[in-house]
């Protein structure tokens, strides 16, 4: 093709960001870019920021939808901190993405938006476009709308219709620069509009003329390539966060031999799994949409009482909602799966907004003495593994299990390895057969895990009752003996503790011991490794802990902390886990934290760390 | 120690249903009523202890699943509707009671016996109406009449009843009836018949607590008033009450007035009741009349079949199989965009 | 700017009711109408924007305190009908609106709904029926019907709707009433009758969502089908309905049927509607009408007075002080037995 | 009277405990003792034990009703430990109460009620008032039930009514052998039973019946004198914990000018707040039942938006519940108080118990970053001034505030010295003036403590909306910038640690440095305080510091924990203040954990402190 004229530009990374109004199909252009990506080999981390949920008027600030991409030729774990190329539709979307923009850095914009209206609509009092203001970047300016419309002329489509087509051209455009091959777009055009033959054709005409246009243009001189990565040979696939912890309970649910009861009520940023599950029904999965949280809760605990995997999921204000029932289902000793997608909070919050600050909540959000299993997913893909690991957990131990995730993990999504499904560890669980012995039966009775039997209703010999009264041990029969209620919480917290004795010891990336260990958990982990390992690169006597288990934790947590000068604790939130760790180890642990809705940046983790390296 | 381990047992008993618990209810409770004719009635279902689970949330009540000699959850207050969605989807084949009270079902839990009831699952809710909160100790429940005076209400409640019956047709329930603690036989055979019908069976039970709210029935259960004061619904029969059965309902226009048979008034002028009407109705306009203005009815109001919540969903899950074949974890992890690393 | 700090406004329009904050529903939404005729009523009643309180819960219908230049809480999901109670008993005075949504009022908050018009305050609930979950991109709701696509139920759900308007009478509303978005005139004077009732007024609005749910209601909306698929009650008024006003509502027996005026039907022979009957029946019949076997009823369907909640609350109060004595900590610290040690 | 030929004992205290059938009047009995001791100047402190909410059948050991009275002659805070004198109505209650008898303590029981049935039903195999078994005390058997019978005979009441007398009979006869005077309990029964002439005769003979067997029965050669306590003078009552807590309420609602909003829904042991404010209709108070819990949250707020105190109080499983309506009334920064009386958890537990385990729940109990200020009351009298500060707290600084007290303290009673009313301090509370320059109304503009105007629905020019989405500080609008969220998280959480500026500092009993400090919250503190005032008495190096603001806690906190070689916090729960304490101060408290729904005793506090005394 004629690329000869222009130069090429070879980088080991890349990072683009797609944003327009939420109509103008900014997440499909960032997702198409990513699979595209990925299936060239690079290594990819993407990071959507939706407007928050309601809809607003088209072309206004709020209602600026955004995609960023950074795909790469070595492993990467961050969406990027700043993008190289911006690609804006209107100015609402110019102004409030520019800032994430590097010095220098591309910029491509929709010229025809920038009328008197847009500009009105985003607070602009001149044109940006003519003002200067825009001297530090390299601008290209593009009118999108005029071209895509010619493009797709002949084929009749109303103006409207045409106008949908802009992102395709977008795409075109950005695949040209970044020398993307168009087949997984125009497959993806076949099978979404295949039904609608001229809009498919529109659309690729429409993608087609982008990467042409960049082709063509003088405005644009370089086409910059991204090599592929080495990574690990085997199948992959991009998969988003939602969707891998919908994924992993599939997965776990074969691996068991148990169906899924999904109770939930709709929430965002948690809906998705909801919505992942309800397509998978050829794998029994059961969703229910509850009325609500309680009904979703309790509801999931009936079902776990019947024999099939209780699993509730929600954010803020519904897990808040959720305290009674999974008090109820600690006295009950049933297994269950609380999935938390955090979100912004207090209240209402930023619904969709990232954050951490539920970690307290999980661990005391319940009356009584009432401890619970907590885990925490470390990225999109790790929501797999981590549910996974939760169902094991509640079906050997006979307890509700809190998973963590938030809504950067949950909307964010990076290429998987696809595990060989021969190769996952099944999942073994116990159910007692029918008693005819004319003894009665002991509900309460402890395997050397302190496990209580999972009787099915329906069993001959094992007729129980179960209840939120404090219980005998062995019998299950109501109980207000003092000792007995002593022994029961002792024991409820022993059992969750003892988990401890079966989980793998904390390992540590850099020295083992030295001025200073970062310890991190949840969503956080890209960019506190990424931060890490650059400091590690200068030679810094820097190391990096990622927890993923915040209740219990570690056996050997303790005492690697104390090999450290210096614990410095990085949360979004306002110290949840150095409360923890201070109370638990008596570490004087430091805190590095930030509660705006946002992920780190890898250059504010850096600097924060350098703090303590000299 | 439970018997239910004997499928040898040819028919069961009343005795095979009680368990080994004691009953802790105060000496006259109407509890005590219920409870017999649950453990007479279920033999005549034929299903053994071991297939019958009874959820209840909270309350005096709500201790009964610790009574019968079958699976049970004693849950939380209010959630028993919720709890045992989850119990019957998980697992149809059970024969899943509900068992709440008055404050436990329309207070704290009115919306989980809201959804509960449209949904219209294959189960049996039966409330047990004291008209009071008996297990805190007397303050007064959305049943109790206006003007109350409970430990909550030392000067009258303020606001008005709500009508179990009422709310459940409001949900449009496929299958509501009411029944009385003392009226032995007519709560047996209304049990019976809320287990036979497929979909949510709502039986409201008139329950004499005798330490908070002693008598609040007594008009409905007095020997001599009794006659005048219930009415004794059945299908297809005209409405009908009174000691020498010489009172009847008449329709005026949408509104239900008391008759005196004779006097040129015949049964045929009479309204007959039909449990099995498309509308509820008529059981709403029953649900409606109210002591002194009327008798009071008991009996099955309604008596309707509809398609139910857990066959339909697992109609779906089916058909999911059926027609893509049972999952394969291999398929769904190499479906869609995919790509090889050498 | 607010501009109800103007009391010597001679008459206030319905600008005054308009906030500073710009709208945010998608554009086509039928909640701007609604936002739309409420100001445009609000005016008439001669109530100072001020006096004014808007209680919602979560979702996109329940934004709309933001854009009234009232005193408003958006507050959280379902609890609307409870924090608006607190706000009447606290200060009678205010006049309180609750806005709220299908999945708001009758999912999460179907128990508050229930307790709130049960009580009778004097407020009036506004349900803006979408018939799906807008705010979080299109889940069904309950209110959606049988077997509805959506984001959770791909395969169609599989619970029965409800009708908030069965479930209202259900809970005995004195006022019910249904209108529609794009119907601006009969929606106004709906919202304005609302609120002129004294007691717990419940509005249904059938509305458009045109992003997720769009045209659920447009066999009632499309000019060519409308007359034959609503029917407008009236107080007084004969049910008739059509094109060419020639069907009308017959009952046969307690049941409804659609019947052709002329061939030997009269008007006389219709079903009158009667919004003042002391039996809510005729209303739940309403209530059960249903698109295509029935028009669908809009009007006020039932309007009724009964005493009030909070009317009943503060009268015990200015009782007790009539009898007792504005309270005194004195002499309640010195009631019952005391001593004194010297 | 005929006391000569008795010989005359005095004590400084005595503990008393009846027992019998929940139908038997015990908890009357207690009641009037407690009265008439503190009439005579006693001290007193009492510990009513209820069996569990459900009725159980006559003469079960699950019906068993008990109450401890404990006066002395000087300052006491605890029921006692043991009993001197134990009064057994059946043998149920013997069974379950004997155990606190000391050794050689006088025991009378009723031995009508010793029949074959009864023994039954208590589960003894031989008669304990014939087989020896009781050979170690001081066994009094007297036929109450005949006695009684013939006392009244001549008023011709049936059976079960003249049965219904023996509680005043055994009153009676406990008056004679503590020389305790008659007439209040004359005056009670005129008071109550005053409209049935009949039944007030049929007591008054049944007491004095009692006090005459005491009199000349020969098994009771002692009669017991304990003597007035040299309390503050001043006019006396004797209240009970939640009683405290209502009339708290009532006098800051007039300290204040604010009417109260009780919103709330029954459960044990709260609901005989709601009881008690219920009956104050002419102090202008709402009480509120509303459908649950969390309606009675979050009508608390709408009332508290309309300009009334919002009020909520629950237990354990109801607390659970408001989880997410806090959150809300945290965001919107309106006065509320949230009394939590705990019980055993989790789940339903023991409803009736004791336990002090809920304190993290109402520190963490909810989504994101979502302080609320905590105080806990230390003894029933207590619960009055708690609430006091608490509405001071709640409407200084316009936020939700939590109270802890327990089942314990909610049922406890002790004398209280009745407050001069003119020496209680306003609470001055300020709300916005109409604005009428046109300009917009700014609800949530900071003052000196951070708290935002209290504007009045119905005041022109303040029209405002609020709400539980994240807002912009000084406008209230919503808000999604990412600055704006950090700022208003900062904010929440300093406006609620500053209140530590304004409140006292922390205060010590014994030496002000030295081996071993007790740090104590709630409930404990008097078990904790009699503890450490033996081992002071002994010289030992020991001092007390009782903590009554959970959060913030007194400025001078830390300081003060680091004079002590050890810190020890004893709580009846697994450790919960020590987390606190020990995350935010780095100092290794050590704790003392008792778990059994009920309140520690002063001899196992003595043990466990004297093991870090030498
Ligand atoms: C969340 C919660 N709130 C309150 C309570 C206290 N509580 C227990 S039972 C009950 C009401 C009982 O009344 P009802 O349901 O009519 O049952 P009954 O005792 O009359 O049979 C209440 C308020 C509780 N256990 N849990
Ligand atoms: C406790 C809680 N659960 C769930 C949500 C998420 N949520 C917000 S609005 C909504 C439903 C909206 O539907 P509807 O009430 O019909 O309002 P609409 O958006 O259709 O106007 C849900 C599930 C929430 N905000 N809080
Ligand atoms: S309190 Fe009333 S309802 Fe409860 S057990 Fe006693 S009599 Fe029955
Ligand atoms: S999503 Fe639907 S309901 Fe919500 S604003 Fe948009 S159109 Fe209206
Ligand atoms: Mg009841
Ligand atoms: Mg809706």
């Amino acid at each position: 093709m004629g690329t000869q004229k222009k130069k090429v530009v070879h980088l080991d990374a890349a990072t683009v960001r797609f944003c327009g109004d939420s109509g103008d199909g900014m997440q499909l252009a960032g997702t198409q870019l990513t699979t595209t990506s990925a299936i060239v080999g690079n290594d990819v981390a993407t990071f959507p920021d939706f407007p928050a949920e309601i809809r607003a008027p088209r072309g206004t600030l709020a209602g600026v939808s955004g995609f960023q991409i950074h795909f790469a030729a070595k492993e990467i774990y961050t969406p990027g901190d700043q993008v190289d190329a911006l690609v804006a539709m209107n100015p609402a979307a110019l102004k409030t993405n520019l800032e994430g923009l590097i010095p220098g850095g591309l910029l491509i914009v929709n010229t025809e938006a920038f009328d008197k209206k847009g500009l009105e609509q985003a607070h602009y009092a001149k044109n940006p476009l003519e003002d200067g203001s825009l001297d530090g970047y390299k601008l290209i300016n593009v009118d999108m709308t005029k071209i895509t419309r010619e493009a797709v002329a002949e084929l009749g489509l109303s103006q409207k219709e045409a106008d949908r087509c802009r992102n395709f051209f977008a795409m075109g455009l950005v695949f040209w620069l970044y020398d993307r091959p168009l087949d997984p777009t125009l497959r993806y055009i076949e099978d979404k509009f295949g039904k609608r033959p001229e809009v498919a054709e529109a659309n690729r005409k429409a993608l087609k003329a982008g990467f042409h246009y960049g082709e063509t243009t003088e405005a644009m001189p370089n086409q910059y390539i991204v090599d592929r990565a080495a990574l690990p040979p085997g199948t992959y696939r991009s998969i988003i966060g939602n969707q891998a912890a919908a994924w992993g309970l599939i997965a776990a649910s074969k691996l068991s031999g148990h169906e899924i009861f999904y109770g939930t009520y709709p929430i965002t940023p948690a809906s998705d799994i909801l919505h992942e599950l309800a397509k998978y029904k050829n794998f029994g999965v059961m969703t229910f949409q509850a009325e609500d949280e309680i009904a979703a809760v309790t509801s999931s605990i009936g079902a776990a009482f019947a024999g099939k995997m209780g699993v509730t999921g929600s954010s803020g204000p519904g897990i808040a909602l959720k305290g009674e029932g999974l008090g109820l289902a600690v006295m009950l000793e049933l297994p269950l799966i609380v999935i938390n997608v955090q979100r912004g909070g207090p209240s209402t919050g930023l619904p969709t907004k990232t954050e951490q600050a539920d970690l307290l909540q999980a661990m005391f959000g319940r009356n009584g003495e009432c401890p619970m299993p907590i885990l925490a997913a470390q990225s999109p893909v790790d929501c797999f593994y981590t549910v996974i690991e939760a169902w094991k957990i509640a079906t050997r131990y006979m307890t509700p299990v809190f998973v963590l995730t938030d809504g950067y993990l949950a909307n964010g999504s990076e290429p998987w390895q696809v595990p060989n499904v021969a190769d996952l560890e099944k999942i073994e669980v116990k159910h007692p057969g029918p008693l005819s012995n004319g003894h009665a039966f002991e509900p309460y009775a402890r395997d050397e895990r302190l496990a209580r039997p999972w009787a099915l209703p329906g069993t001959p010999g094992l007729v129980h009752r179960v209840g939120g009264l404090e219980k005998q041990n062995i019998t299950g029969n109501v109980c207000y003996d003092a000792k007995n209620h002593q022994d029961m919480v002792d024991l409820r917290a022993k059992k969750v503790a003892d988990i401890a004795k079966e989980l793998p010891p904390q390992t540590v990336e850099g020295a083992d011991k030295g001025k200073l260990l970062v310890l991190s958990w949840g969503g956080t982990y890209g960019s506190c490794r990424t931060a890490v390992r650059q400091l590690l690169a200068q030679g810094e006597p820097i190391a990096h802990a990622h927890l993923r288990h915040m209740n219990p934790m570690p056996a050997n947590l303790g005492d690697l902390l104390k090999r450290y000068d210096n614990v410095l604790i990085p949360e979004l939130n306002k110290g949840q886990l150095r409360l923890l760790i201070r109370g638990e180890y008596m570490i004087d642990a430091k805190g590095f934290n930030k509660v705006q809705g946002k992920p780190f940046t890898v250059s504010e983790l850096v600097e924060a760390f350098e703090k303590y390296l000299d | 120690m439970s018997t239910d381990a004997l499928p040898a047992l040819p028919v069961l008993k009343a005795a095979d249903f009680a368990s080994d618990q004691d009953v802790r209810w105060c000496p006259g409770c109407g509890d005590y009523s219920i409870l017999a004719q649950m453990k007479k009635m279920l033999p005549s279902l034929g299903i053994p202890p071991h297939q019958i689970v009874f959820v209840s949330g909270i309350g005096c009540s709500s201790r009964f699943p610790y009574y019968m000699n079958t699976y049970g959850m004693h849950s939380i207050h209010g959630r028993a509707p919720a709890i045992a969605t989850g119990v019957k989807v998980a697992n149809p084949e059970l024969s899943v009671w509900v068992i709440t009270g008055d404050g436990d079902a329309l207070s704290i839990g009115g919306n989980h016996l809201l959804h509960a009831i449209r949904r219209n699952l294959n189960m049996n809710i039966v409330l047990f109406n004291n008209q009071i909160y008996g297990l805190t100790k007397g303050q007064y429940s959305p049943t109790s009449p206006l003007g109350k005076v409970t430990k909550s209400t030392p000067f009258g409640s303020v606001d008005n009843p709500l009508s179990p019956l009422s709310v459940a047709i409001g949900a449009e329930a496929t299958f509501v009836a009411r029944s009385i603690d003392v009226n032995i036989k007519h709560l047996g055979e209304t049990l019976r018949r809320a287990a036979e019908h497929r979909g949510t069976s709502f039986v409201e039970v008139y329950q004499n607590c005798n330490i908070f709210n002693d008598g609040a029935f007594s008009y409905l259960t007095d020997r001599d008033t009794k006659a005048d004061t219930t009415l004794e619904v059945e299908h297809g029969k005209p409405m009908i009450f009174g000691k020498n059965r010489d009172k009847g309902i008449r329709l005026n226009g949408i509104t239900p007035e008391v008759v005196e048979l004779g006097k040129g008034i015949s049964e045929d002028d009479l309204l007959f009741h039909d449990e099995k009407l498309e509308e509820p109705t008529l059981a709403y306009l029953l649900s409606r009349m109210r002591h002194p203005e009327f008798p009071v009815p008991i009996g099955v109001m309604r008596y309707v079949e509809r398609p139910i919540f857990e066959e339909r969903l697992h109609a779906q899950i089916d058909d999911a199989v059926k027609k893509r074949g049972e999952g394969d974890l291999n398929k769904l992890f190499q479906s869609g965009e995919t790509w090889t690393v050498a």
